[in-house]
């Protein structure tokens, strides 16, 4: 006898969007709508290199947030990431200053960030310690390690630095640069390492239910561990492009940028409590987040204390139709 | 003999056992760089030295952090109590600082009456967002971290409000029966949170939701109301914190006003043993969270530790506790000891056994 | 015979909780094409003698050995990738992720390195076939009853080629046919040569399909037999440790009361066209005073859909509710609580309990949530109470402040059935009340069905178990396609060949049913 | 739009300016650190104030401390082709890279406040403000000058601002090069008060504590040692005598307390920027030469010139 009633499932005929693509795309959707906002307030707000400049202005917080990404996947939270990509451009700065080799600065600086990441996953997961706290003792560490290092900004002068720095890849009339092209990479190879390897299924897998995640089978230690490093990883990088990005390594730079990435990665539409979520919604996030500000920007009208009111209001306002649409469609 | 270890073993698997050997380790260091740390004089017949400092100052800390397990507990997080504090504080000091008399103690009611009720809508909103409309606690009150700091700044138009009020001042300041009038208030508002949650069954209700929303909605529970009022209630201890903040200095800061005292009031959470995803929540544990941090802030000062680094200091001491709070961490430095077992009831002995 | 090694022993395993002896001693010997039944009551310590073997609890002493050697997993990973495969009780898979996913994480097929999603889906798509299962596998696996979800488990444990496959409870909540399919397939791995520990409370399944029975008792081993040696008696007795006579006369209790008597008067609840788009279609269903309608279906033809409308926990589009033939608007279960309407969900883990709360905190929530936060239940009557239902259900242990988290599957399900007895409803709507619980508990529950029942309480009875529904209730309702087919009133001429002819046919000419 | 409720009712006059220099109305893009200290906000009013009296327009930018903040700005205005960019770092490095793309577009730039480290001086036109050193040396000079007589040695107690920030290292700095003019003067503890009066006032507390002897107390900002006072009261010791204290900024609160006597110096930072900065731009854009380097005028007060200079004190 077979169960007809099983394949019954009315509502999802004509409408092939599956239900759970729809946060993201309501995403796009309003961020297109103030896009064209933008555009139609503000002349010079339709230049491509508006567009160009969010990337290059973003590039750091995109890859960050990518890293954070997987982290807030598996239900977990990394506050270090801020004070990380503060270390790796310190490091960074201090030993170029100091006349190392650029290869081995890049070397070790990409370094540092995953080996943090690691040790923070080693004790969230060995010695079952909530991330949240695990990372704020990263958080402080790595502050502590920039004012550690100097309490002024160094500057970098190393050739290979400069030169990528202020290297503009043309595209028409417009440019981008070397670090926003990474970023976008960065990009496409989290997409595809969640949407496509044992590990990316597995951080879904941790996020849905760590203890069933466990008793299938799956190697939830090693997810878990894997992930901060990552985000380390994405970090040290991220560290690098803003070292690229400014040129110098300054102790209170990206201070509170943590809450920021946590801010795009959740816009983005993935879940706190870990188990949904994507990358491209990431990027939509730290889109979001950049359209806002560029806004507020071109206004210039505004001053300091509207700007974090209308910040606050803005993303209220984003927010809010987000959900709507989302209940709309459920 | 095996009673007293049994004691023992029940006092160090306390929760709050190892953060509380940090913290008297922390002041035995304190007191072993400089003797006088721990003395604690009458002046003025004000109890007077670093000790009544600490507390003092971890007053507005532990009223946050109250807040905080509350949220915590429902499975939320409130990320805005720092902008609540800097926009009650200003709403208060803008007020007195209009009035023609600042000393008259009706007008500090009237400020702290406002401030209050300013606070109050705070935390309805974000009360409204979270449970009415379902948005995620963290961008739910990220909204008000970033606008109520423009809010406070926006009352004081950017500038610090200095208020000369004697009234005002004692709720920053001010002494009775010896003790600092903060401490009382921070015990105060411990005591009432602690007698609402555990002498009537709110406590119990929070958790559940906490717990497992679904299950209590279904047991019939109003989630959303709860979870609404965590919120309201977060946000009316953060605004006496503001209080307290803005009384110490006398003066109103939009900016400087309980910043990252979010961080600091979840890491008391936490330490006190709450857990982030929410649930059981342990109020006691949250007071001795919050008297860590403000030691360790303190020590820094008082063992004159270079600030540069002082960041590596604090990371060191956070990642101790934490360790040594772990089970899992200590059980691989110890001894498994035997369990005391219920005794089940036996069962005959006939085991039978068939061949293969 | 003696040639045949086993496959698997486990000798004298114990296991020690805080404050519980789980395991004392225990052995277990698991042959090569055989299946093994592991029996005994509720927290007897079945599932914790399963997760010692595939190591998720490690153990405090005794020796593991797998094909002669000895073995020492430090997780269901390596108990997995060493032939031992596993659906643990409750289910344990993962609701945000697809159908098809559920079935090959961990072992996704792949090309070039990457997941091969196409392969993924048509793989998962003809293994679901195998069993009957026609979903789609793209869809979340949340969305599904409980029911599918156990089928999706299954077939991800039988999928994984192993030596040792492991089933714990796994037709509590399935239907006859599941049941059917199920047993056909383990058939056809332990002629494969697969050795299978085979966790079940239905006496008839293990008869049906055990080779040999292992029984345990409060985390001791009572002995291994040949079910071929042990009558079932015998088999209970061994279970529960004491002679049995009570058990087998329940039907007495049962379908008392006078029908016209029970039929007389406004009914307690009417539901009147009541519906939602989407889930059920609107239907008409009368329940009252001390009346028990059963709900009898497949699995997903929406009975627990029914419960929930009845109850506010989903809301209504379509039609009205009555309660004592006045209409009232039912939004939310408070609403539903306030009319004394009490509902004991299906799923206990995600509907049902709160894993961190203590029993006591567990069975008296929903009476507090009635009285409001500001009147806290006295903690002398809580004691009580809980008390009294801990004693009256066998709940073990009894110990009232242990995290019911902790207690095994059954006693926790009897914790949940606690929580509404004690608010005394008019309406109970009980969705598979006795999933996972021990013969000697699912008699004591439906005794105190019938026994509430003829109090006055009126009773909506949902089970898998068809022949449970048949002996309690005075009314079944029918269920299809998510519409309710028909109503069959249950007099003595009824059975369950006759209920299933009616959810096969759909047709109502059952009408006829002698009245 | 969102942003038209909030902000003026002139935001469609973008439009007309960003044609570029072919406008008579000249456009100026400022970015500002922030709104951290009443200090900081009375520099963005004298700016905004300036530039409203000399009919200019002004895009302004709050890059709430953020060095990232302040770069993106910056691209916008260029994006948005104003005439002169002004902004005050956050931080002294970093900025070669916008500052060429400023410098590509033909946009000149104005540093305020505070200088930049690039070694290419052509990314900008001109510096216009204060000098952080400088101030903790004004400070630094005259306590020696005030102790010179101090037979035994004299305690010195400091109150940072945040730490890793301009102004703490530079203020630091100064200050250490000025004392140690006298070998007497010695700075016994020196903790970050974050630049606000909480900070000051917890931070003192454990001094007075920690130092049976403090004589003097220098403080990195007005607000710090505003803070200070209330804990050595509260100890019981009379500030401006007990203890000598000496602040940098000049705020009106912290003028109020030098003129009660009890701060006993102020070395100035004025926020007056925007005029000079109004007169700059102009020049600037016209293409015609300016020095590299304009400086404010930096005052000190003491208790007498406090009294006389704060009736009109407006911030
Ligand atoms: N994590 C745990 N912590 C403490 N006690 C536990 C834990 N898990 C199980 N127990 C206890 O161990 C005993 C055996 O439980 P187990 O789950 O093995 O029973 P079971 O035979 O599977 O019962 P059921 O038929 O109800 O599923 C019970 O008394 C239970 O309360
Ligand atoms: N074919 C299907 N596709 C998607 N979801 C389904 C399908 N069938 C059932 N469900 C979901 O499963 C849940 C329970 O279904 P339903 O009420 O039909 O179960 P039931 O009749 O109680 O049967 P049982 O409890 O025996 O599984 C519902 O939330 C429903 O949305
Ligand atoms: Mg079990
Ligand atoms: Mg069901």
């Amino acid at each position: 006898m077979t169960t007809t009633p099983l394949a019954a499932r009315p509502g999802r005929a004509w409408w092939r969007v599956p239900p759970r693509h729809v946060p993201v795309l309501a995403t796009a959707a309003l961020l297109l709508v103030m896009y064209s906002i933008g555009v139609s307030q503000y002349q010079a707000f339709s230049n491509i290199q508006v567009v160009f400049n969010v990337f290059i202005d973003n590039g750091f917080l995109l890859v960050v947030a990518v890293g954070m990404t997987f982290v807030i996947l598996t239900g977990g939270i990394d506050l270090s990431v801020g004070s990380v990509v503060a270390m790796t451009a310190m490091v960074s700065a201090s030993l170029l200053g100091n006349g190392l080799h650029p290869a081995v600065v890049l070397v070790i600086a990409l370094l540092i960030g995953p080996i943090l990441g690691f040790a923070m996953g080693c004790v969230i997961h060995f010695f079952d310690i909530q991330p949240f706290i695990v990372t704020l003792a990263g958080m402080f560490f790595a502050r502590g390690v920039c004012t550690w290092i100097s309490t002024t900004s160094i500057p970098i002068t190393d050739g290979f630095w400069t030169s990528t720095a202020q290297h503009r890849i043309h595209l028409g009339e417009n440019f981008v640069s070397v670090g926003a092209l990474i970023a976008v990479g960065v990009v496409a190879v989290a997409a595809a390492v969640l949407a496509y390897t044992r590990l990316g299924r597995n951080v879904y897998a941790i996020g849905g239910n760590q203890q069933s995640a466990l008793l299938m089978g799956l190697p939830v230690g090693r997810t878990k561990i894997a992930v901060y490093t990552i985000s380390g990883l994405c970090s040290a990088i991220g560290g690098i492009l803003l070292s690229f990005y400014t040129l110098s390594g300054a102790p209170l730079i990206a201070v509170g940028m943590e809450l920021d990435v946590i801010a795009a990665v959740v816009i983005g539409g993935t879940l706190l409590t870990g188990g949904s979520g994507y990358i491209f919604g990431t990027l939509l996030g730290v889109l979001v987040l950049s359209i806002i500000q560029t806004l507020i920007t071109f206004d210039g009208t505004l001053n300091s204390w509207w700007t974090k009111i209308v910040i606050g209001g803005l993303l209220f306002v984003f927010i809010l139709l987000q959900r709507l649409v989302g209940i709309r469609t459920k | 003999m095996s009673t007293v270890r049994a004691r023992a073993a029940g006092i160090t698997g306390h929760r709050l056992f190892w953060p509380l050997v940090v913290l008297v380790l922390l002041l035995v260091a304190n007191a072993v760089y400089r003797p006088s740390f721990l003395s604690v004089e009458l002046k003025n017949g004000h109890l007077y030295g670093s000790l009544i400092d600490i507390v003092r100052l971890s007053a507005p800390l532990i009223l946050v952090a109250l807040g905080m397990s509350l949220v915590i507990a429902t499975g939320g997080i409130d990320l805005s109590v720092g902008a609540v504090a800097a926009v009650a504080g200003a709403v208060a000091c803008l007020y007195i600082s209009e009035q023609p008399d600042q000393n008259s103690v009706g007008v500090v009611l009237t400020a702290v009456a406002l401030g209050f009720g300013v606070a109050l809508l705070l935390g309805a909103w974000n009360g409204i967002l979270v449970a009415g409309i379902g948005i995620q606690p963290i961008i739910a009150t990220l909204i008000l971290m970033v606008a109520g700091r423009g809010l406070a700044q926006l009352i004081a138009e950017g500038q610090i409000i200095t208020i000369n009020s004697g009234p005002y001042k004692v709720i920053g300041v001010g002494h009775v029966l010896t003790l600092p009038f903060a401490i009382v208030i921070a015990l105060a508002v411990t005591v009432l949170v602690a007698v609402l949650t555990r002498r009537t069954a709110l406590g119990m209700i929070i958790e559940s939701v906490g717990g497992n929303a679904e299950a209590s909605r279904l047991a019939g529970i109003r989630s959303r109301r709860i979870t609404f009022l965590v919120y309201v209630v977060s946000a009316a201890c953060a605004a006496i914190a503001g209080f307290m903040m803005t009384a110490n200095v006398s003066s109103a800061d939009g900016n400087a006003v309980g910043l990252w005292v979010e961080l600091d009031a979840i890491l008391a959470v936490v330490i006190g043993g709450t857990a982030l995803a929410g649930g059981r929540f342990y109020l006691g544990g949250t007071v001795v969270g919050a008297l860590l941090i403000q030691t360790l802030t303190t020590s820094v000062y008082a063992m004159n530790i270079d600030p540069q680094t002082s960041l590596l200091f604090k990371a060191v001491v956070v990642i101790v506790v934490c360790l040594i709070q772990a089970p899992a961490f200590r059980a691989r430095f110890r001894r498994r000891r035997s369990v005391p077992v219920t005794p089940v009831e036996p069962v005959g002995t006939e085991k039978e056994q068939v061949p293969a | 015979m003696s040639e045949r090694h086993p496959v698997l022993t486990m000798t004298a395993i114990s296991k020690i909780f805080p404050g519980v002896r789980a395991l004392d001693g225990v052995d277990l010997r698991l042959f090569p094409g055989e299946v093994h039944a592991l029996m005994g009551e509720n927290g007897a310590g079945k599932s914790t003698l399963i997760k010692v073997l595939t190591g998720v609890y490690g153990t405090d002493s005794g020796t593991i050995t797998l094909d002669g050697a000895q073995v020492s997993f430090s997780g269901p990973m390596q108990a997995t990738a060493a032939g031992v495969s596993t659906v643990y009780q409750e289910v344990n898979l993962l609701p945000n992720l697809s159908v098809a996913e559920n079935i090959y994480i961990g072992r996704e097929p792949r090309r070039f390195g990457a997941v091969n999603w196409r392969e993924m889906r048509r793989g998962a798509k003809d293994l679901l076939a195998r069993i009957d299962l026609d979903i789609d596998v793209t869809e979340l696996l949340g969305n599904y009853s409980l029911a599918v979800q156990q089928m999706v488990a299954i077939a991800r444990a039988v999928d994984i080629r192993a030596r040792v496959l492991i089933l714990d409870e796994p037709t509590s909540s399935l239907d006859a046919d599941e049941v059917a399919q199920l047993m056909r397939i383990m058939r056809q791995l332990r002629d494969d040569g697969i050795a299978i520990i085979f966790v079940t409370h239905f006496l008839d399944q293990v008869y049906a399909i055990a080779d040999r029975i292992t029984v345990l008792r409060n985390g001791r081993l009572v002995g291994e037999y040949l079910t071929s040696e042990l009558p079932q008696i015998a088999l209970v007795e061994k279970m529960i440790g004491k002679e049995l006579d009570a058990l087998e006369r329940l039907d007495e209790a049962t379908s008392g009361g006078d029908r016209a008597a029970l039929e007389s008067g406004t009914p307690l609840v009417a539901a009147d066209g009541l519906g939602r788009s989407g889930s059920v279609a609107p239907f008409s269903l009368t329940i009252h005073q001390g009346e028990v309608v059963g709900l009898a279906g497949l699995l997903g033809s929406g009975r627990t859909e029914v419960a929930r409308l009845f109850f506010g926990a989903d809301r209504a589009d379509a039609g009205r509710l009555c309660v004592d033939g006045t209409p009232v608007t039912i939004r939310n279960p408070v609403a539903a609580i306030d009319r004394d309407i009490a509902f004991c969900s299906e799923n206990r883990r995600t509907e049902g309990l709160v894993g961190e709360l203590s029993v006591r905190e567990n069975i008296i929530l929903a009476m507090q949530a009635a009285r409001g936060w500001l009147r806290p239940l006295p903690r002398r009557r809580q004691d009580e109470l809980v008390q009294h239902w801990i004693k009256a259900l066998s709940i073990r242990p009894a110990d009232p402040e242990m995290p019911v988290r902790n207690l095994s599957g059954g006693n926790q399900q009897k914790v949940l059935l606690a929580r509404w007895l004690i608010t005394e409803p008019r309406l109970l709507i009980l969705d598979e009340p006795t999933r996972g619980i021990d013969i000697g508990a699912k008699t004591e529950i439906q005794r105190l069905v019938a026994q509430l029942s003829d109090g006055g309480m009126a009773v909506l009875f949902i089970s898998a178990e068809l022949e449970e529904v048949l002996r309690l209730s005075h009314k079944v309702a029918v269920m299809r396609d998510r519409q309710l087919v028909t109503e069959i009133t249950n007099d003595d001429t009824l059975d369950a060949a006759r209920v299933m002819q009616v959810i096969a046919s759909g047709s109502s000419q059952e009408g006829s049913v002698p009245a | 739009g969102g942003l038209a409720g909030c902000g003026n009712s002139d935001t469609g006059g973008d439009d007309k300016s960003s044609g570029g220099s072919g406008n008579d109305k000249l456009v100026i893009g400022f970015s500002q650190v922030g709104a951290e200290s009443g200090w900081r906000t009375a520099n963005t009013n004298s700016i905004k104030e300036s530039a409203a009296e000399a009919g200019y327009e002004l895009k302004f930018d709050d890059a709430q401390g953020k060095q990232e903040n302040q770069i993106k700005a910056i691209r916008n205005f260029i994006q948005q082709k104003v005439d002169v960019i002004a902004f005050s770092p956050v931080v002294e490095s970093g900025w070669d890279t916008v500052l060429k793309e400023a410098k590509d577009a033909k946009i000149p730039v104005i540093l305020t406040d505070r200088a930049v480290d690039s070694a290419d001086k052509s990314l900008y036109k001109t510096f216009i403000g204060s000098d952080f050193v400088k101030e903790g040396k004004l400070a630094g000079e005259w306590l020696v000058k005030e102790k010179a007589s101090a037979a035994g040695p004299v305690n010195i107690v400091e109150l940072q601002g945040t730490t890793g920030s301009a102004p703490a290292n530079d203020r630091k700095k100064g200050f250490a090069e000025a004392i140690a003019a006298n070998p007497n003067l010695k700075v016994v503890a020196s903790q970050s008060g974050d630049f606000t009066r909480a900070g000051g006032k917890q931070v003192m507390e454990q001094f007075l504590k920690a130092n049976p002897k403090i004589d003097v107390l220098f403080a990195h900002n007005d607000d710090m040692g505003l803070g200070a006072l209330e804990a050595i009261t509260a100890a019981g010791k009379t500030p401006g005598k007990d203890i000598t204290i000496i602040t940098i900024d000049a705020v009106k609160d912290g003028m109020q307390a030098l003129a009660d006597g009890k701060f006993n110096f102020i070395a100035e930072c004025s926020p007056l920027l925007g005029p000079q900065l109004m007169d700059l731009a102009k020049k600037v854009k016209a293409g015609e030469e300016v020095p590299a380097r304009v400086e404010t005028e930096e005052t000190t007060f003491t208790q007498e010139q406090a009294k006389a200079a704060l009736p009109n004190r407006k911030y």
